[in-house]
Parts: C-alpha cells; structure tokens; sequence
C-alpha cells in the first residue's frame, strides 16, 4: 500500500489540492457551507452564475423533485458582478481554495465586460464560461448548441482575460464532442461537462407544467451515466483537460468521471442532500488511490479508455 | 446530524408525530425548521423540511402529515432507527413583544409549529394568547388546547377558522399564523383590511435549505424574491407579494 | 361522477380500447407475461424489435443498474422477422389487443423488406420504425440523427405498406421536434419518443466500460422528465398523434406524458419492476378521469399546453 | 405476490438468512430463483435475483450475502415486513438419476441453493451425495454440512474447494456446482479433464427474470446467447462456452 498519494491536478498554470470542486448555483457562495464542513479541503469551488447586473431569476415554483433527480428553473438569480466582488468574495479571504467564477451574458459583449471586471480579482482563479444555461430565454444553451457561436464566445472571453477559460457544455445536443472541439478551436484551457438535461414535470392536479418557466434543468444521480458517457466521448476527441459534472453523489461515480478522462469534477445536487459530501469523496478517491496502489489521481484519469 | 427516533406514532388522521433524541448540542426557536433526510440512501433525493412542534432537553418533536412518498416512509421508523437532521434553520417567530393581543391561528398540519410556539410563549414570555386551529374534519385534530373550527362542522366552530375569528380581529392584535396558502392569503387579506398585525410561516419546495440553491424563494412587495429557508420561513405578512402566491 | 369514462383512443383506422401499450425489448413477444397479467386488459403491445435475419446481439454484460434507472446494450438480438411470424404470433392468436411490430434495419433496402414481408400478416397491427437504437454499430440511431434521413426512411417504409407507420425518435438530438417533423413530411402516421438516452457506467473494480458494448441506453423512472419534456415539444410542431414513452412507471408519470400531448403511451422499463404495473396505470387513468369528471381520455391530451 | 418476512438474521459474514412464509400456492425445485422487490418503491430499481436456499409447506429460505446497496437494504427487514417476490423462475438442477456418484461443490454464497438441492436429494429420492464447501474465511461459513475447505486455512482443507476435490472426480461423477466464476470456470475445466458430468447454476445481471428482457444471456458453445433467467440458471457445463466468462 502506498503511504501517501497524490491528489493534485494541473490546469494551466493553477495547481488544485484535490480534483474535487463543486458546482455552479449548487454551493452558493461557498461561505454557506462553512458551518458545514471544511473549505479548504477542496480543490475550489464554483460560485454562483454572474452577470454584468444582478438578476432576478425566474418566478416560483422553480425546482421540483424527480427519480433520483430534481428539475431546476433558477433562471441565474444572482447578485451581479460588482456586489460578488465587494460583499461575496471577501467572505473567503481565509480559504484555501481555488474559486472560480462562472460566467452568463445574453451576448458576447456581456461575458467580455464580465471578464474585463473579474481581471484584476486576483481571487478568482479562472472563468468558467456557462453557454449552457436551459432556464434562461437569452443566451445560455442557445449559444452552446452553436458550434460556431461556441467558437467565437470562447476566443473573445480569452482575449479579455489572463485566467485559465473553462467552457461549460450543454448535453442538449447530437455531439458534445463538436461542440468540445469549438471552445478548444476558441482557445479554451478546458470544458466542463455536462450542465442540465432539459426537463418538464407536469403538475397532473392543475394540469399544467409545474414550474413557472415549464421546464427546468435535471440533475442529480439520475443522470451520471449521461455525464460519464459525454466526458469519455470527449476525452477521445480534444487535448484540454475536461472537468467531469453531472450527478456525481459517491466517491465510485466521482471515479467513474475519473476514468472516463475528467481531469477534475464538480459535485452539484448531491451538496443538496449531504453538505459535507464532497469530503466523503474525497476520502474515497484516497482510499480507492491507496488500496489499488496508484500513487497519483492522474493515473487514472481516462484510464477506461485503454484495452 | 443523525439522531435516534424515540417515538413515531399516529395521532391523528394521516397524522402522526415523530419524537426524536435531542443531543442537546444546539437551541432552536419556534418557527425554526429541520431538513430531514429521509434514507440512508439517495431516494428520496432531496431533504424534507418540517417545523419543530415541540423542543425539550430530551427530544425534538416534528408532527407531520402522510402526503406523498417522503412521508409515507417516514411514518414507517421506527424507534431506534436513525435520521439525518440538518438544522435547525430559518429564523423563526423571533421576538414577541409583551402589549399586543396575541393570536395563534392554525389551518392544519400548519398548526404543528404553533404548539412549540405555544409552549415558549407561556414557559419563557408568560406570554398569554388565544389559539384558533382550522381543520377539515375532527378525525384530523391533533392539538389538545385552543379552539378548533372544522369545515364539515364535526367539532367547535362550522367552517374556515379564518371566518372563527375575523371579528375579533383588530390593530392591537398579533396574529402569528401558519397554514395552507389559500388561508394565509385569506388571512392576511382580513389582517389587511383590520390593520391587525400577522407573522407568517410559509412552504416552498425546498432543494437545500441553507440558502444556496435559490429554488424556495417567494416574491416580496419590493417585487424582489426572497428566500423561504433562510430569510422566512416566518415572514412580516407585509413583505409578501400574496397576489404572486 | 362520471359513471363510464372513454379510455378509446384512434389512430388512423385503428382503435385501441385504452392508451396503453408496452414499448419494444421490454415485454418480448407479449406472450411471456401471460401469467402475470391479462393481454386482453393491454390498449396493445410493440414486440421486440425485428430485423430480417435473426440478430444474436451484443456481447453480456448488456444491463446495469443506474439511480432510478438502467443501460441496456442488447443490441436487437432478436428471431428475426420470418421465424417471429411462424412461431411467436400464433402464440397470441387468441389475444384482444394490438399488435405492433418494430423493425429495424441497417439500409432503406432492410426496412422495406420488413414492411413487405409483415404486409400481409394482419395480426399486425401497425409497424413502429425504430431509427433510434444506440446500441448498433450501424442504423439505429444513425439515422435517428439525421432529418434527411428520417424523411427518406419513413416515405420508403409508408410506400411498402398499408398499415399505419410509427416512427420512433431518439432522444439525443439537438432539437427533437425536427426529426418528428421530418418523419411527418415522410408520411409517418406517428411518431413514438423516446428511445434510450446513451449513458455509460464504469467498472471502478476494472477500470472499464461495464458494458461489453461500452454504452447502453438509459430507460427507467430517471429519465421521465426528459420524455415528458420533448413529448411537450414535439406536440406544438406537428399534427400526427405522439405515442410518449421514457420512464413511465405508475399512473401519474403516464398521465404528465398524455397532459404534455401523447394520445398513447407505452411501457418500458417498468414491466420488469412490476409485470402487472400497466394494468394499475390502466385502472390510474379510469380513476383519475372519474374523479375529474372528465368523459373521455382524449379530452386530457395536450391539455397542459392551453394556459 | 407480497408475501410475508417470518424471519431475518445474520448467519455468518455479512450472510443473512431470510425466512418469508410460505402460502403454499406452489411449488419449487431446487436451482430455481426469485426475483425479490428490495422496497415498496422503485428504489432500488430492479428486482434481485436470489436462489431458493430451502423451501417447506411452512417458509421459504433466502441464504444472501450483504454486497451492494439493494442487499443491505435487505439485511434491514424485519419480521413482519412484506417482501414481494416472483417466482420460482428458471429452470433447477432437474431430474437428478440414480447410478452416478454425487458431489455438491459450492463456493461462499454460491452453496445456498445446494442446502435445498442436499434437502431434496436425501427426502425426496433417496439419493446420497458428498457435499464440498469453499470460502475465504471460517467466519464466512454458514452451512452444516458436507466437507469445507478455507483459503486461508481457518478451517476444513486449506485452499480452493476445487482443489480439494479433484483427485476424486471421474466419469462416474456428477458434479452440481454453485458458486463465483472463476471458480466454476476452474472446475469445468477438471471435469472436462476427467470427463465427469456437470450440472452447474450461473449467475448474472438481471432486469426482468422472466425472459423478456434478453439482458442476462450466457454464451453458449454453439455460439448463440442462452438466457440465464430461463434457459437456466443451471446448465449442463458443456453447453457454456467458458471461455467467454
Ligand atoms: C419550512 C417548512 C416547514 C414544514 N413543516 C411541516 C410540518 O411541520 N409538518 C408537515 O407535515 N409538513 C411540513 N411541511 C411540508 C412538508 O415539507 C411536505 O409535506 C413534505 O416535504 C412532503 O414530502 P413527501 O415526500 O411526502 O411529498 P411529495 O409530494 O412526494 O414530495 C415531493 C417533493 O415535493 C416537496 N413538497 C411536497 N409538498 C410540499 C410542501 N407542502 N411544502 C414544501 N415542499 C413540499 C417535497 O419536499 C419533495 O421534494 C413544511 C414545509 C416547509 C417548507
Ligand atoms: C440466479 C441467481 C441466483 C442468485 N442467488 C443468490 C443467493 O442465493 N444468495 C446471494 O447472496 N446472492 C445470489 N445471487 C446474487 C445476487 O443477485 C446479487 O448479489 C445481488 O443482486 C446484489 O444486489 P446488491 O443491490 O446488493 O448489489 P449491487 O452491486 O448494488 O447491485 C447492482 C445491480 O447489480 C446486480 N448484481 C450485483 N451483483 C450481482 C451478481 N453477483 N449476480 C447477479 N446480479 C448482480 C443487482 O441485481 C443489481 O441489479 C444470485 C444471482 C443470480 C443471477
Ligand atoms: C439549483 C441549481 C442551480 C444551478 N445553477 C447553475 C449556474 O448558475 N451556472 C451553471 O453553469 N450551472 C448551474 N447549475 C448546473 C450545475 O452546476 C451542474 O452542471 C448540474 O447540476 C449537474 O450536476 P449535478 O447533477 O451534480 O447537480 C445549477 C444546478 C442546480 C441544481
Ligand atoms: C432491455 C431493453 C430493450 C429494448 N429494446 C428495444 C427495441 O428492440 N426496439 C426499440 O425501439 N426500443 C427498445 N428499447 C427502448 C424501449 O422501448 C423504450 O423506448 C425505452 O426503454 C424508454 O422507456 P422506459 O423508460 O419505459 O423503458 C429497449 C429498452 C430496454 C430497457
Ligand atoms: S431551499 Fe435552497 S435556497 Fe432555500
Ligand atoms: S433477466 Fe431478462 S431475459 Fe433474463
């Protein structure tokens, strides 16, 4: 058995303790968590979507419980950029961790302003570039099921910052992998995938779509095998590092993500049910590293792919 | 948090009340709420909120009603098997002042927060106050004190337990309310008419319940969204936006 | 209440006496639940899905279990149309229900010899045209993909048969409500979705692709939403009735997919859970309508798009 | 059919044995299997297949072992709770003649189905057998019966069961076997080797266990695909193509 192993992971220039992060709109702040669990034991966090102004988000009811699953339609409430930086981001002046901001505009000149603002944020270790929203009428996923939109997004948010640029994807599409190799072709230091499957409930009592926006973003365990499908596809196809999201809620399925070629992993939803899952995870990719005798997580990561 | 059940028995139609072990590791006031973990495992996924219906040194009571599938396991623990509580969160009924005439006034299951309520309100205030529960019928009754209303007339007062106390009501009243939607609007349309003032706990589909997920939220007068488990669940009648509920 | 509801439901000159079927590799050739359940209750059944020769299918594992799912790889082994014809339809000659067949080819040139070759079997029913199998190297959910293709397929199968055409999606499309309206333009009298969404779940033990044939595709109550969601779209775009199907397992998920705008549904997944759970969605319905007053099943298809 | 847990406790290592009455509604050999509903809702999703490890007019008998999330689960029920079963499925281990020298040779959880396969030779035709027993340790042991090897020597012959028996096996031996894969796969390879008969229940991911499903298929040696739930599970050996296990 190997006496230690090593976790950390390389993206770009930045060096993650862990390849464990936590998902965009599931961790809020990250100072929420505090009374929860140890920060500083992640690789990073991702916060909240950020626009250029704060958003109000869409009307109630916005989630509803489905099989092993929920659908969202938050529809990117949040504070704006400028109060993230004032009144947010000096609540986790202490932490030991990387954060990462994920950014929503309705057109290119937005996520430029967002990058142009966040430059000189030396807290904010990269851009997570969310051109996969489902919940919003502009923007978002109708972006990122453009290969060329993708492109294009991709390189002009690069030229506008010097952090590492992460491009979220949608798995509302044919071929993730074409839609990987646009935001490489853009410039992008890595992709992260999958945001949500685009869902409905109906409310059979008032016979209508339950949530106000009718339909929301599904996640959870119910779509890991979807997530795990899309990063192994991917891996075959784009040289960036891919960082794995989508339902990921033990420390097996954060390995499955592992093998199948991410890099690095977002924990969403499962936050929701266990606040201090993310440490669970971790202990378990340690352990599994440890007993299998693999001394560094990097060793693993695609390793499915090989016969 | 897991904490042992000590007690989870039927007391009322659909309605049963599941008395937990209290760690004593933390205080919780009324109108405060825990997200409870229904299994060990991921089904269901998402945590159930429920108001504390009573909190002692030896247990903390929660009083639900068998709705759908979350609750319908619930009602299957037994003593000596473990939940997982994450809380107690929210911001509860706060502060009651001393000088205003005081009005519990419950529709329901709502009626489970406002017997913890009750209890702080004589044993910590010396508070007095009059209770007032609506239900549908008198197999559902589950509180032993104040005056109960039933829409089909079977015990006390034949109807909605807003139209019970609608007279009495007036701006030296306090009315600290909770219950279904469709009486709390009701409510405070009668609150807002009698210039009477009302606290109000409120529902919301609930992902979190520590402020992150944004999904609970309920739209306010300064046509803002707040949300439920962290701002509420106990509101200002005055701050919600009731025409959007 | 009502004292009868109307659970009849046409499509073309078929009639069936309720909306509900059971989908295709998850009820074999119907004859093996004959002690489970009553045929006769069934609206009708989809066989399993036919080739010209018989198929041996892939290599096991073919299934693993998911949250609140499953991914099959079986990969359409089947008897083949000519021995199904033979040995297994006889099996059902005394059954009152319909029968579809599904069929499956790799060419044009396949599907129109399955058309032809069931044209004069009258016990069939109606053919569902499957162009969304992910678990073929070849056709499936190639064509599935492809409107161009779709058209092409469903005019070539509508010209070599009397019998009504169903087309079946895949759900891992861009914009599904294409492919339906390409299936439309090719004559398809329906169009049933959805197919399997492909996932993929790894053997952390082996550090492989738990399935032999990698992927599979997920079914089960996980992916309801999506279903229920796409079934929403698709009704808006075209004027054909929609068959809705995808994790259908008790009778309130059945009546969110005939709210969203199927006028028939079929079962999957669930028959292995319950094999009587289509004779309780049945009875669902008929309560539901009773309780709502309402005369006739028809009178809730779509119903959740009129706000 | 919901039938009704008489009784559920620990036997050995992380090995339960269930006992669900019996309705006596029908009958079932040894070999055959049920496929167990772990709860009232869909999680988990799919039955587990389990075989019969005794069966009498007043119980049947599950011998499990706790290895997975649904099997743990299990290990949770109580007398009184109500589990629902399908079955018996498959096909047993058959007519059992006369004449050949019988060896039972089960490895871990694999011997449960030989308890009622012991059960049945012996009441029903009489017929006397030796009876081999493989596990890791001596804690994992749960049969009474029969001769029992240990891989790590606790107890019994230290080493394979296969190992064991080897030196016995000859054409006039018919072996029934239970047990993990390689195991099996090692023991087909001796009784080819000696030219001793096999009859040998296999196991295998199951959805619907009634045959419609095709998810559970075996490769057979005239490389088509049998289907464990109904051609099986048990097989004559030579009809396995074990190479491809
Ligand atoms: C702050 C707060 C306090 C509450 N206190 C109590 C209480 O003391 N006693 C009690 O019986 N009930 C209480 N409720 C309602 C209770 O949470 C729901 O009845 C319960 O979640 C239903 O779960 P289920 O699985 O049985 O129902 P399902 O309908 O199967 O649940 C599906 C999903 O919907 C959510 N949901 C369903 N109904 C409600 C509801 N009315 N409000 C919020 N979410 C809902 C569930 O949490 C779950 O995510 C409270 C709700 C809130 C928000
Ligand atoms: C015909 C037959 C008879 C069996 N008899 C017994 C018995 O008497 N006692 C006993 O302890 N076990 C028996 N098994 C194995 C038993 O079915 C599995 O151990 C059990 O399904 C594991 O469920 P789980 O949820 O704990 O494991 P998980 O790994 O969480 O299960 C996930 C999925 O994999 C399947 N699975 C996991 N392991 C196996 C396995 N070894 N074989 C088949 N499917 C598996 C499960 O059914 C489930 O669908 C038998 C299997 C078959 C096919
Ligand atoms: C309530 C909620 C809010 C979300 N908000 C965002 C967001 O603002 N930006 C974003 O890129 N993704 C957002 N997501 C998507 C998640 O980051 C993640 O991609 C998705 O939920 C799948 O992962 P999971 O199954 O682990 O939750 C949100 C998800 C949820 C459930
Ligand atoms: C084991 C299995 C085999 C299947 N075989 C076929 C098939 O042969 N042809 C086809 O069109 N669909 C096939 N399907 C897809 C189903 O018909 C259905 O579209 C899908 O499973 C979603 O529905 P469900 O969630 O109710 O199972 C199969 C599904 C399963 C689980
Ligand atoms: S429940 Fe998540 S913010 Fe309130
Ligand atoms: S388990 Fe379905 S065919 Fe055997």
């Amino acid at each position: 058995m190997a006496s230690s192993v090593n976790l950390t992971v390389k993206l770009g220039s930045l060096i993650f303790k862990n390849p464990v992060l936590t998902a965009s709109g599931t961790f809020g702040y990250a100072s929420e968590y505090k009374n929860y669990m140890d920060l500083n034991a992640l690789g990073g966090f991702v916060v909240k979507g950020l626009s250029v102004n704060p958003k109000k988000g869409n009307k109630p009811p916005r989630i509803v419980e489905t099989p092993c699953g929920m659908l969202n339609a938050i529809g990117l409430q949040n504070v704006g950029v400028d109060k993230f930086i004032k009144e947010k981001l000096p609540l986790l002046e202490d932490v030991d961790a990387h954060i990462i901001a994920n950014i929503y505009g309705t057109k290119a000149e937005e996520f430029i302003k967002l990058a142009e603002r966040l430059e000189g944020v030396g807290r904010v270790s990269a851009l997570e570039v969310n051109v996969s929203c489902p919940n919003v009428s502009k923007g978002g996923a109708l972006f990122g099921k453009n290969p060329n939109e993708v492109v294009k997004l991709a390189s002009s948010v690069k030229k506008h910052t010097s952090k590492p640029v992460i491009v979220k994807l949608t798995p509302n599409v044919d071929d993730i992998a074409v839609i990987a190799k646009a935001a490489c072709d853009g410039g992008a230091d890595a992709v992260s995938l999958i945001n949500t499957i685009t869902g409905m409930v109906i409310d059979t009592k008032t016979k209508k779509p339950f949530l106000a926006n009718k339909t929301g973003g599904l996640s959870g365990p119910a779509v890991y095998p979807v997530g795990v499908r899309m990063v192994y596809e991917v891996y075959e196809k784009i040289k960036v590092p891919i960082i794995g999201v989508g339902g990921i809620y033990n420390s097996d399925v954060a390995l499955q993500y592992l093998m199948a070629g991410a890099a690095l992993i977002e924990i969403g939803t499962a936050n929701f049910t266990k606040p201090d899952v993310t440490i669970e995870i971790i202990k378990g990719i340690k352990e599994f590293l440890k007993v299998e005798n693999i001394k560094s997580v990097g060793d693993i990561v695609g390793i499915a792919h090989s016969v | 948090m897991k904490l042992e059940v000590c007690e989870n028995k039927r007391i009322a139609k659909n309605t049963f009340s599941l008395k937990i072990d209290n760690p004593a590791l933390f205080d919780a006031s009324p109108g405060q709420f825990f997200m409870v973990k229904i299994n060990d495992f991921d089904y269901p996924l998402l945590r159930r909120p429920f108001s504390i219906a009573d909190f002692s040194d030896r247990y903390i009571e929660i009083i639900y009603k068998v709705v759908g599938e979350g609750t319908k396991i619930l009602a299957g623990k037994q003593k000596g098997d473990f939940l997982d509580l994450l809380g107690p969160l929210g911001n509860g009924f706060g502060d009651i002042k001393k000088g205003k005439k005081i009005f519990l006034v419950g529709g329901g299951i709502g009626a489970a927060p406002l017997i913890y309520l009750s209890n702080t309100l004589k044993s910590m205030y010396g508070i007095s106050y009059e209770a007032y529960f609506g239900f549908n019928t008198k197999d559902e009754i589950y509180v032993d004190f104040g005056k109960t209303a039933t829409m089909d007339g079977s015990s006390g007062y034949a109807g909605n337990v807003v139209d019970m106390i609608e007279s009495q009501l007036d701006e030296n009243c306090l009315v600290l309310a909770c219950g279904p939607t469709l009486m709390l609007k009701r409510l405070a349309y009668v609150c807002y008419q009698k210039k009477c003032s009302m606290k109000v706990s409120l529902e919301s589909r609930m992902a979190c319940g520590i402020g992150v997920c944004l999904g609970c939220v309920v739209e306010t007068t300064d046509k803002d969204f707040k949300r439920v488990c962290v701002e509420g669940p106990v509101f200002d009648y005055r701050e919600i936006e009731w025409q959007a509920l």
